[in-house]
């Protein structure tokens, strides 16, 4: 038997494992996170903490009806959430944890992780168009519009990374910021990155922000105007994936930003094995994103985009700019 | 010259003979307390007061008596305009009262013809005043339905109008004052709701409270639970 | 604010906010035609909680209609009961005494708090903001329970009586309520301005939104913060002072600006006079019983009394017709949001969703008060 | 690293790791077949546009298949992620709801025209690559950024060009429809 073939499997196991417990404990971690910003307890009943809590929840998620209002698009209705969670789910494919824990080391794996999330944003769409709803409707264009304007500033910035490693290689990248915190790609020193890096770590974490429409940025589910949003007909399962998609994507969005700028797994200070700081640079990053959730207001979808239009991509171009005369110039 | 009695004057420009009275009066009242002042000091331009106020015209002609002439007037106007309490002897004529505040919380109290309510709302729009509610009452022994529009100041000078009309309670009509105060809208719309008061050119005179389909007036007074 | 965009009559649709809707609190309904992101028109949809209190009034007697002045606005019940006892006092007469006045005043402005506190949670709830909602809530519920202790009950008090209180407050609602102005007052710069009134977006969100002019308040009869935040000072605590507001030193706020965020902060500047006025109250609050003497059944005289106060939302005004009789000839309970609410439509026009929604929580709906 | 085809074994084992990546090429296969069916059959717009992205998503992987992982990712960044999210913006703000296939002059010509171009496009693709003799070119590192940058420029400068332009023509379709019938 050749074993090549249980290696992919093997990792294919553990990712979908940690890919679930992060969708399934994210929730549990908001909830607990967000009732100690607001001095309650959270969910406590249902085990220690109450840490089965997500169990309790997707039990009762998956024994529910799946309602299919009428007026809907059956399919697409149907697709619609396990599109949202499939990208997310594959782009755990490419993500370095550590020097040699990563299922596939793929040249382009920074291309494929916004191919797949392009793919996160159709599924959203059809939805939100086969729910019937109005406010769906509104929300998937609201997602669409809000999508495709953060994505340009952040592909941008990603550039910027690019070229300072010179590879579109997630372990590449991280590998270039090993050795102490002085290498990582906000602060990196060499080269006299660190003028301007900060910059684009700032424009690359809102557009992360935005990308996964957590709040303030979540236009896409505004509850106080859309209901719900694209998921306002969804309930059981349905409900339940699109909840986990949009956690995976918070994960996979905490990742990147942890790669491209915060050295991968690399340890600032050169003890414990690179795992652990990747785990804990991206929950630190991941907390900051609750933390932001239940700090802020919502903002409004215009002055959103404008956000991006007017502010960050101008930022991002110059950044580009900036970068490629550092490279040059140093 | 004091708010409640510069939109008295403004008022009674609804009714025209009762005006030309309280005008009379009012010169003869400040004649008397011209001459009780004169003494202290020399009042001016009465004539000019008593010309305005004959047109109605109170707040263009600008120069006020002294405060304790206008104080001194007001028994003989509330004398001159009408009675005082809508109560006690016979159905109440038209014209502008003087309310006891202090009993009843309005300043003025004006009685007019179902046609008149837009003059007024128009005359009180002018004075500056917003429109606080309009509403109706049911009386059923008489056969008549009141429909009363309560407006208010909010400029810090006090002073409360009730305007009140009666129309038939068989043919429950007037005129709307939409068209004055936009803000009156809904307020026909629930006396209509109500009572099947219909309003003359409101916009949308369709139910606001009840379902619309209901086929019952609640407040009428033979509408019994 | 951008210029909406005008389109073709088959290009908008209807967009049906509420009778369920996150933002709408209660079961209140606007009919929202749209274009796109933008409110064409906008047509609020009422009575779907119509419960008929003035009917309900014609067939009981004065005193047995008390608890339903509480079912209109359940956020500044006791202010409803104020403006039905004055009333009623008024129509028959009745001196009250003044160590009850002083109550009143305490437990109105206390309840004042507790409205506008919720106000502000659920307007950041609007606004998307959801911590805040618990923020409030904590001191809100420090509130009920004072209330409670006197009142008997949380949310719909029945507390005042003709000629007086029910009940006569002792030391520990004193003592419990001057704590609790004090932490308040710590809390209420921190956690409330820090926090929430100084945040970029939520100023963003509020400043130049939802513009109403003087004369529109005017034309449509607002009252209370909607018509303070354009630039009136209006209040009938100060206007057309009733009980015994004229003993206390209390300002009105105002502010020109006539948008959301002059609104938001005259509540949160009110919040402030009313601590002001509760703390003088409970220092001038003099002995004496709570209770004059009044026979169980009134008659009042025939005649029509009109009696208004401020409450939390604006101007709550009653007309009592009588004719002698036991119960209300008629009575007409005037709700300031049913006014303010009718401004709604002209003012959305042409203004984003978000806006409008935003816009809407500035006006401080509570449905139950403008349906009756 | 690339994804290879293993060319030589004849008969691999499903669960060896050739066997396997050949399940994953004919799932490709399928995902182009069926998205292109979709895309062609389906009546509603919205399912239409559906199929079409799972077409591309299809072809990205083809690519892929074709040891040209740039191109996939391209294919899925601007055609899934771009074109067809546009394409789909677009028909839901421009058409009403459920539109039915309305009645256009000619209307019943179109099926045996479509065809039968299609047909002869088919057959015509189907004659090339039958007679065409194909190169293997033997390149390596193509997932090699300045490689693909010099290429860009220089051998597949027009391409390059051509991509822009159906950018273009899809953020301009796009502003045609969404802004048809205002003033």
């Amino acid at each position: 038997m050749d074993t090549s073939i249980w290696r992919p499997i093997l990792y294919l196991i553990g990712f979908m494992a940690f890919a679930g417990v992060n969708a399934a404990w994210l929730g549990w971690a908001e909830r607990k996170g967000a009732a100690h910003i607001q001095r309650r307890n959270g969910p406590k009943e249902v085990g220690p903490f109450g840490l089965w809590q997500p169990l309790a929840d997707g039990i009762k998620l998956m024994t529910k009806q799946l309602l299919i209002p009428s007026g809907t698009d059956d399919i697409l209705f149907r697709i619609a959430p396990i599109l949202a969670m499939i990208p997310a789910l594959t782009s755990m494919v490419v993500i370095p944890f550590s020097g040699n824990i990563q299922a596939r080391s793929i040249d382009m794996s920074v291309l494929l992780i916004f191919a797949l999330a392009s793919i996160g944003m159709f599924a959203i769409l059809l939805g939100g168009w086969a729910s019937g709803n109005k406010y769906a409707v509104i929300s998937a264009a609201r997602v669409v519009s809000q999508s495709i304007a953060y994505e340009i500033p952040m592909l941008i910035t990603v550039i910027t990374i690019v070229m300072i490693t010179g590879s579109t290689n997630l372990q590449d990248i991280a590998l270039a910021q090993q050795g102490g915190f002085w290498h990582w790609n906000i602060f990196r020193l060499e080269g006299g990155h660190f003028v301007y890096m900060w910059i684009a770590f700032l424009i690359y974490f809102i557009c992360s922000v935005a990308e996964t429409n957590r709040a303030p940025f979540d236009m896409a589910e505004a509850e106080s105007e859309l209901v719900a949003g694209y998921m306002t007909e969804y309930g059981s399962m349905g409900f339940g994936l699109f909840m986990m998609g949009e956690y995976l994507n918070i994960v996979v969005g905490a990742c990147m930003t942890t790669i491209l700028f915060l050295g991968g797994w690399g340890s600032p200070f050169g003890f414990l094995p690179g795992i652990w700081w990747f785990l804990i640079k991206i929950y630190i990053l991941i907390f900051t994103i609750i933390w932001i959730r239940w700090t802020y207001p919502r903002t409004q979808i215009y002055k959103l985009l404008n956000l991006s239009w007017k502010i960050l991509i101008p930022f991002s171009l110059v950044n580009l700019l900036v970068t490629a005369a550092f490279i040059k110039v140093f | 010259m004091n708010i409640v009695e510069q939109t008295r004057i403004a008022l009674l420009e609804l009714f025209p003979d009762l005006a030309a009275a309280d005008a009379e009066a009012r010169a003869k009242a400040e004649a008397e307390a011209a001459e009780a002042a004169e003494a202290v000091a020399p009042v001016e331009a009465e004539q000019e007061v008593t010309a305005a106020a004959a047109t109605g015209e109170a707040e263009t002609a600008t120069p006020p008596p002294a405060e304790e002439s206008a104080e001194a007037a007001t028994p003989e106007t509330k004398a001159a305009a009408a009675e005082k309490e809508p109560a006690a002897e016979g159905p109440r004529q038209n014209g502008v009262a003087v309310g006891d505040y202090d009993r009843h919380g309005v300043h003025l109290d004006v009685l007019c013809d179902p046609q008149q309510v837009v003059a007024a709302a128009e005359i009180l729009d002018q004075a500056g005043f917003f429109i606080e509610a309009i509403t109706g009452v049911d009386w059923l022994k008489e056969d008549q339905m009141e429909v009363i529009y309560d407006y208010n100041r909010n400029d810090g000078r006090l002073c409360r109008v009730v305007v009140r009309t009666r129309i038939p309670r068989a043919e429950p009509e007037l005129p709307s004052i939409t068209n004055v105060y936009p803000g009156a809208n809904w307020h026909e719309r629930e006396a209509y709701d109500f009572f099947g008061i219909r309003f003359l050119g409101h916009p949308d005179l369709t139910r606001i409270l009840l379902p619309e389909d209901a086929d019952f007036y609640p407040l009428l007074k033979d509408f019994t639970l | 604010m951008t210029a909406p965009i005008r389109c073709r009559e088959d290009e908008t649709f209807v967009l049906n906010l509420g009778p369920q809707h996150p933002a709408t609190h209660g079961v209140l309904r606007v009919k929202l035609t749209m274009d796109g992101e933008y409110v064409v028109k906008a047509e609020p949809v009422l009575g779907y909680i119509h419960r008929m209190h003035e009917k309900m009034a014609e067939d009981r007697t004065f005193a047995q209609f008390m608890p339903n002045t509480a079912r209109m606005d359940y956020l500044h019940a006791l202010a409803y009961n104020h403006g039905y006892v004055l009333t009623v006092e008024r129509a028959a007469g009745i001196e009250v005494p003044e160590r009850a006045e002083y109550i009143r005043v305490i437990t109105v402005e206390l309840n004042r708090l507790t409205s506008h506190l919720l106000w502000w949670a659920a307007f950041l709830l609007d606004l998307g903001g959801f911590s805040p909602l618990l923020y409030a809530f904590d001191d809100r519920e420090q509130i009920l329970d004072l209330l409670e202790r006197v009142t008997g009950s949380r949310l719909t008090y029945c507390y005042f009586r003709f000629g007086g209180v029910y009940n006569d407050i002792d030391d520990d609602f004193i003592t419990g309520t001057r704590n609790f102005i004090k932490r308040l007052r710590s809390r209420l710069p921190r956690l409330y301005h820090d926090l929430v009134t100084k945040n970029i977006i939520l100023i963003k969100r509020l400043k130049d939104i939802g513009f109403v002019s003087k004369e529109q308040c005017r034309k449509y009869g607002a009252t209370g913060p909607l018509l303070r935040g354009s630039g009136v000072q209006f209040d009938i605590r100060k206007n057309e002072p009733y009980s015994v507001y004229p003993e206390f030193d209390f300002d009105i706020p105002v502010y020109d600006e006539g948008d959301c965020m002059a609104r938001y902060m005259v509540r949160m500047d009110e919040i402030e006079q009313s601590m002001r006025i509760i703390e003088q109250a409970l220092d001038k609050l003099p002995d004496g019983p709570v209770r004059a003497k009044v026979p169980k059944i009134l008659k009042p005289a025939a005649g029509d009394y009109y009696a208004a106060v401020e409450a939390a939302r604006g101007s709550f005004g009653c007309r009592l017709v009588c004719n002698g009789d036991k119960s209300p000839y008629r009575l007409k309970l005037r709700s300031p949001t049913f006014s303010n609410l009718s401004l709604f439509g002209e003012v959305a026009e042409g203004m984003l969703l978000a806006d409008a929604l935003a816009f809407m929580g500035s006006l401080d709906l509570v449905i139950p008060e403008i349906d009756r | 690293m690339q994804a290879t085809i293993c060319q030589t074994a004849v008969n691999p084992s499903l669960f060896s790791a050739e066997g396997f990546v050949g399940l994953i090429f004919l799932a490709t296969i399928a995902l182009i077949v069926v998205g292109a069916l979709i895309a062609t059959t389906s009546k509603r717009l919205v399912r239409c546009v559906a199929g079409l992205a799972v077409c591309f998503t299809g072809l990205a992987g083809a690519y892929y298949f074709l040891l040209s992982p740039f191109i996939a990712m391209m294919q899925m960044l601007i055609y899934v992620g771009a074109v067809s999210i546009i394409i789909a913006f677009a028909i839901m703000l421009a058409t009403p709801e459920n539109e039915d296939t309305a009645e256009i002059k000619g209307a019943g010509l179109a099926g045996p025209l479509g065809f039968s171009l299609g047909a002869l496009f088919f057959s015509a693709l189907t004659i090339l690559g039958l007679k065409t003799h194909w190169q293997v070119f033997p390149r390596q590192g193509t997932g090699n950024l300045k490689q693909i940058g010099t290429d860009l420029l220089t051998r597949h400068a027009m391409v390059f060009e051509l991509i822009s332009i159906v950018l273009l023509m899809a953020i301009l379709g796009a502003v045609v429809l969404a802004r048809k019938g205002r003033d």
